[in-house]
């Protein structure tokens, strides 16, 4: 294995009861590469990424991070290696407000005393702000609940999060599903922003017109497996969704159908 | 005149016979108003109870202690505040040094297991099993003090040169109640083996064990039951030939006396700081005088 | 690789893996339970906790055990199952055991004889034209208490959106308070011949059939009528059942008033099993209830759990009970290992179910 | 007030505490008429959705549905007058399994025994199949709990909750945004049957394509007021973007600004 | 719409209409209480509640009302400041009730005198060589039994993932058991007057100072501390914790470990304060801390509620017992009244939540 590869996965599986999720997956991922994942609801994309950053354990298979095969026991531990992380489930504290939500874990202080240093709030919300300026997105008071945000503003809390910090890897499972017309706009600047300072991506989306602007490489899941690994200059969009949707199967996936 | 009463437990029987005592008596002396809280069977409850009367500026407080070694304390707050207080039918841990303007009216609570416990061996003896019997004994709640003393009682008479011929099985807690005596009992006899008494430190476990016994069948001639506090049911029990044993305690009378005390302190006069009034045993032979009294 | 049946969009999944019913692991803790208590019956005792080795019944069985340790949990176990759907519907009954207390005072004194023995009641709460009545008088008196009391629990809760929680918690004060003013703290006994059966009828069986009858009654219930998927969908997530259409206000009435009713059943079968009432009757009945449903898996956040599961969990708690009473263990023990095995139990459920999960 | 029109709103107003989410909203929908509500995150355009449905009590202003003055005091009384809504939320009930949920509230029952009727489960099994079908998700076992789902597979389900009923009005809050490829498709098809069939409806989406392909009329909400009010025939997606965007206000409503 | 520091976009909000904060709620649920005492008071007894009309104290107030208030929540508001931080974490402590028991024996019995009165000590637990010990000695026993109880409920709610409400019931239980243990059920009496001072120190106000010392302390450590923001987090979403780095498990051992200690300090106060211990010291207490931190708008749920909020609910509780001593209430109306009471004071809050969010 070169020392250009960031990310690998080798025949990672994940069943969940009788249900084959996820199925001898090998992935690789390079450094500075922007890959996305497609593939139809419920073909295993998410679950990928939750074993991958170790929420949960994976039934069988490998993981390679940074040259070091790892056995996340927790997503502190992945975090912890340098992989950030938008669950499509978010991960947002209901109760708490924008500032806190996006410095939970990993909160600025005025002393340090253990578990009791002090927390600088107005520190946390001045870099709140700036972090939400970067996403565009339009929230009246930062102060309140997430709790009671629209669906769009706590999806740019989310991403906001995880943009703040700088990181090996950064993974986002559907980033944009919920944002409006300017919102996808400024995180899509965000993305070509990490492509520029050679941070790796992994990007998961159902939108092929953001997924040809922004990635180098595509890989398509079906039911569960790996069926094909395109580079975006070798393909188009039709071909891709002939990929999904079972039309059509990658050469050396063809076992995998 | 206003006396605030601070009873160690309401739903327990003895001790509501000793509350209508001292409410009935009350009623009977014009302008007395007796003021009645239920502590709970909680030591702290009782003495901010206690500092409730006094920021009410009642004139006299009579408690029945949950708990005879916590009176310490209830002594500094009522004698700081200079509120008479008067102890009833449990004897204050303090008792020699209680100050001027307190006192107690209580029982020896000593008296009743051991009153209980060697009817019981007697029995057992005059039945012939002097050779050696075998009984289970049912004990109270264990965290509280009566049930500590009763079983201590007991084993203290089993102790005993004539009464060591008595072998105790096994000792549970059915915690007071009928309801767990009953299934203990039943768990006891799952067990099979052969007994010949049951010591239990009140008579409702004493009636919950008969209950148990008699459903399965145990004719009750042969097995010696003895109880304390000779509750109505108990008496009933008894006269159908169940129970064999329970003591009497005078609740009424020590009511009325510690209402009495109270008084006279409140308005200054003598009194004598200590009363005790004895248990009394209770058997088939005198239990026609005890079914009016409690 | 077989089953489709209950898939769309051609998708199959191995029916043969299917996920270990949860109840299957707490049968199994209880068997586990057992099996010490007959390891340690050998060794200790040199006899068997639940088989006739000493011939005693002329059966397999100790029958005397086997029918204590159901029949010690069968009137808890009967607050439990109207517990259990609260649970389910994402509310908590703390107000069960001082129902019962406030049930068992108040049906007794319709359910008392004019005369023991030929002497009069000594304990005789009302006058003469309220004794002797027929069993069904106190019967309906006591459930109409129980109804009331889980009506004002279920309107408080569903109608002014407290936390039940506090709802039952302030039942609870309040119904040993109505317990104990019931007859001034005095003890009612003495009941009618016909009310004595409720508790003692069958040969001593009735707690136990009225028991199981409940429990599969309510098993049934919670699984096919649209009560059971209502109350489940409570549970879940109260605000989506709203949105679905869910009358969740009245659905959260009746289910308080069932628990209410069931723990005033349980007050009749207790005081007439014991043949008195007390005021005292039933303190800790709530929590004992709560613990049987929760280590019968159901979940106290709502949503999941079985009565058959609580059942289970009742049953735990009797073998234990009599288990150490078999083995004669020091009564100041017995607390100190009864917690230790309630949390045990609990944790060999989550460790199998991890387990299951991770397959 | 004509009688083709199914719902009005007037001055229809939501704050929460100092967050004006909606404000003074004039809104018309005509019989068979699909309309497109487009604007930024946060804009309100769920929040104007909570109102009409009864989720929420608005501040102030008046709904019309149907002919009559509504005051519905909770999404019971919205759906029983005929509002069938996929909110943004989805709705689920996490514990429960697919026909479940499908069915909840107006489950098939065998007998009827007021609410311990018995439940008709194989019936409600066959149903939920056919209109999932209807959505081309893939489910690999409909009895698991929808806790286990992934996130398309969700919005399906409550997608066809809501086409499995008939309506006199179908309100669809972004009911596309975690879908895949074909299942956006088939989606988008149930619309277009709604269309022909004459039932009205309320799409809200971020996706232009889709609400040019889909709707009559586009309604653009900005910081809480409806802006602008464009015929499809008569607008163009820069048109619309420049509305949401802020840069353009229609005319009407100038003041709104 | 004047500030616009707190939005993003350009965004305004109207500053002015700011959310009334939940504590105010809950104070003019207190006010109003001792309003309808005053006005009771006046109506009935002719008296005041909380003003000295009768010249008895020198001074506006009935001192000793203000003072018994206080003191009587004191010792079990400690518990509930501990109470409170768990149930934000989205847990719930059932078994302070019971190691306070356990912990007031064992400390006590390592704070004995060797003579009483020049008597030996009648209820001496161990020898002469453990007696007369400096007050250090049964303080430090006396916290570490609560750092132990704490930490096994935390290390198994932590690692083992059971729920708080069983790992907490069966250290409830098996607390208990160890009090009765201990001394076979003897109470334990006759401090060392070091030790006395514990509870009745500064003229008898040590408990009310110890309480609102701590709440303070707590308050400032949930509202500025990681240690206060990663205990609502957790109680807000547990797996959104998780997932954002909060070493989840390690937090809530703290958490269990702190409400431990925090209970056995309320132990070393009660015990001192009244001069002994005794097994059945606390019983109860678990569901006053609980039901104090809810009147005062900790939500059962997690993640919501402050201690400022419990102190109040505790003032409530103490303004309620008072109160009905005051009026001379009936002790059986008491527990009635007292029900009715705490459910009303939280469905009073409720409804000014909903008003407020409705504006
Ligand atoms: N905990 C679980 N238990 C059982 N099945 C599960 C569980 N989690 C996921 N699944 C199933 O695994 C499959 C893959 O789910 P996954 O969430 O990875 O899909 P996805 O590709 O992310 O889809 P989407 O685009 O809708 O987000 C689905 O069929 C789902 O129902
Ligand atoms: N319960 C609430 N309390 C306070 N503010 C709220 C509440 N609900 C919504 N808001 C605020 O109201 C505004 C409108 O929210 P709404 O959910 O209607 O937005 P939306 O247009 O649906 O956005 P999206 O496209 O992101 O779903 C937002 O700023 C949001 O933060
Ligand atoms: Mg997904
Ligand atoms: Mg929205």
């Amino acid at each position: 294995m070169s020392d250009d590869v960031i990310l690998e996965t080798r025949d990672l599986t994940k069943h969940y009861g009788g249900v084959h999720a996820l199925e001898g997956a090998n992935f690789i991922l390079r450094r500075g590469e922007h890959v996305a994942i497609m593939g139809d609801n419920g073909a295993g994309k998410s679950t990928f990424v939750r074993q991958i950053t170790g929420v949960e354990q994976p039934t069988r298979g490998q993981i390679i991070f940074d040259g070091i095969p790892r056995q996340f026991s927790g997503p502190i531990d992945a975090r912890e290696a340098g992989i950030e992380t938008v669950f499509q489930t978010l991960a947002l504290a209901d109760d708490l407000d924008v500032p806190d939500n996006l410095f939970l874990g990993r909160e600025k202080t005025l002393f340090n005393l253990g578990p009791f240093s002090i927390l600088d709030y107005r520190a946390m919300r001045e870099a709140t702000l700036r972090g939400l300026e970067r996403t565009a997105v339009k929230i009246p008071n930062i102060r309140n609940k997430i709790r009671n945000m629209s669906g769009g503003q706590r999806q740019c809390v989310a991403i906001a999060r995880t943009a703040t910090f700088h990181s090996k890897l950064t993974i986002m499972d559907e980033p944009t599903a919920a944002l409006g017309v300017q919102e996808t706009a400024q995180v899509e600047n965000i993305i070509r922003t990490l492509k520029e300072t050679g941070e790796p991506l992994i990007l998961i989306s159902h939108n092929m017109r953001q997924v040809f602007d922004l990635v180098d490489r595509i890989v398509v899941f079906r039911r569960g497996r790996i069926v094909a690994n395109l580079n975006k200059q070798e393909t188009d969009p039709q071909d891709v969704v002939a990929y999904i949707t079972g039309a059509k199967t990658g050469a050396e996936y063809q076992d995998a159908a | 005149e206003t006396i605030g009463v601070t009873m160690a437990l309401f739903d327990d029987n003895f001790l509501t016979v000793l509350r209508n005592g001292m409410i009935e008596y009350a009623d009977e002396l014009e302008g007395v108003d007796l003021q009645v809280e239920d502590a709970q069977n909680d030591v702290a409850k009782q003495l901010d109870q206690i500092n409730n009367f006094i920021a009410s500026g009642v004139d006299a407080i009579i408690v029945n202690p949950v708990d005879t070694s916590a009176t310490e304390a209830m002594t500094n707050a009522a004698a700081s505040a200079g509120v008479p207080l008067v102890y009833v039918n449990r004897q204050p841990i303090n008792v020699d040094s209680l100050p001027e303007n307190q006192a107690f009216v209580a029982s020896n609570e000593i008296e009743s297991g051991t009153l209980a416990a060697f009817e019981g061996c007697k029995l057992l003896r005059s039945m012939g099993k002097s050779e050696g019997a075998n009984i289970y004994i049912m004990m109270g709640e264990l965290s509280n003090q009566a049930a500590v003393q009763r079983t201590k009682d007991f084993h203290d008479v089993l102790a005993m040169d004539m009464c060591s011929f008595i072998n105790v099985i096994d000792e549970q807690t059915a915690n007071w109640s009928r309801d767990e005596a009953q299934d203990l009992m039943t768990n006891w006899l799952s067990s099979g083996t052969q007994f010949d008494g049951v010591f239990s430190n009140n008579d409702e476990m004493a009636i919950g064990a008969i209950q148990a016994m008699k459903a399965s069948g145990i004719s009750m001639e042969d097995v010696v039951v003895t109880g304390v506090d000779a509750t109505q049911d108990a008496l009933v029990a008894m006269r159908e030939g169940d129970l064999d044993v329970t003591v009497f305690q005078n609740a009424a009378g020590q009511g009325r006396g510690a209402v009495d005390t109270a008084l006279k302190l409140a308005r200054g006069e003598d009194v004598a700081q200590k009363v005790y009034i004895p248990f009394e045993l209770v058997t088939p032979a005198n239990i026609d005088d005890y079914l009016a009294k409690n | 690789m077989s089953e489709t049946t209950h898939g769309t969009g051609g998708l199959t999944f191995d029916a043969s893996r299917r996920v270990w019913p949860n109840e299957l692991n707490i049968f199994g803790a209880l068997v586990l339970i057992v099996l010490i208590f007959e390891v340690l019956g050998a060794l200790l005792m040199g006899q068997s906790f639940l088989f006739d080795t000493q011939g005693r019944f002329g059966s397999i069985f100790n029958e005397q055990r086997l029918y204590i340790i159901i029949l010690q949990v069968s009137i808890v176990g009967i607050i439990a199952i109207g517990v259990t759907q609260v649970i389910i519907s994402g509310g908590i009954d703390l107000s069960s055991g001082s129902v019962v207390g406030a049930t068992a005072m108040i049906a007794m004194s319709f359910a008392q004889v004019a005369e023991v023995n030929g002497h009069p009641n000594p304990k005789a709460v009302f006058g003469p034209a309220f004794m002797d009545l027929p069993v069904i008088v106190p019967v309906v008196v006591g459930l109409a208490c129980g109804l009331v009391a889980g009506l004002i629990n279920g309107l408080l809760i569903a109608y002014t959106r407290i936390p039940p929680f506090i709802a039952t918690l302030g039942m609870m004060v309040t119904a040993r308070g109505v317990a104990k003013w019931w007859s001034k703290g005095q003890p009612i006994s003495f009941p009618t011949d016909s009310y004595a059966m409720i508790g003692n009828g069958l040969g001593g069986w009735m707690p136990v059939f009225i028991f199981v009858g409940l429990a599969i009654l309510f098993q049934l219930i919670l699984k096919y009528t649209v009560y059971g998927k209502h109350t489940y969908a409570i549970g879940s997530n109260e605000d989506a059942a709203r949105m679905s259409g869910i009358k969740v206000a009245r659905h959260k009435v009746l289910v308080y008033v069932i628990a209410g009713m069931l723990a005033a059943l349980a007050a009749l079968v207790l005081s007439s099993k014991n043949l008195t009432a007390q005021a005292g009757m039933g303190v800790m009945y709530e929590l004992d209830a709560i613990a049987m449903a929760v280590i019968g898996g159901v979940s106290l956040s709502g949503g999941r759990g079985s009565v058959v599961g609580t059942v289970l969990g009742a049953l735990i708690f009797g073998v234990i009970i009599s288990g150490f009473t078999f083995l004669r263990l020091d009564a100041y023990y017995q607390e100190m290992v009864k917690g230790a095995i309630i949390v045990g139990a609990v944790v060999l459920d989550q460790y199998r179910q991890r387990f299951a999960s991770q397959r």
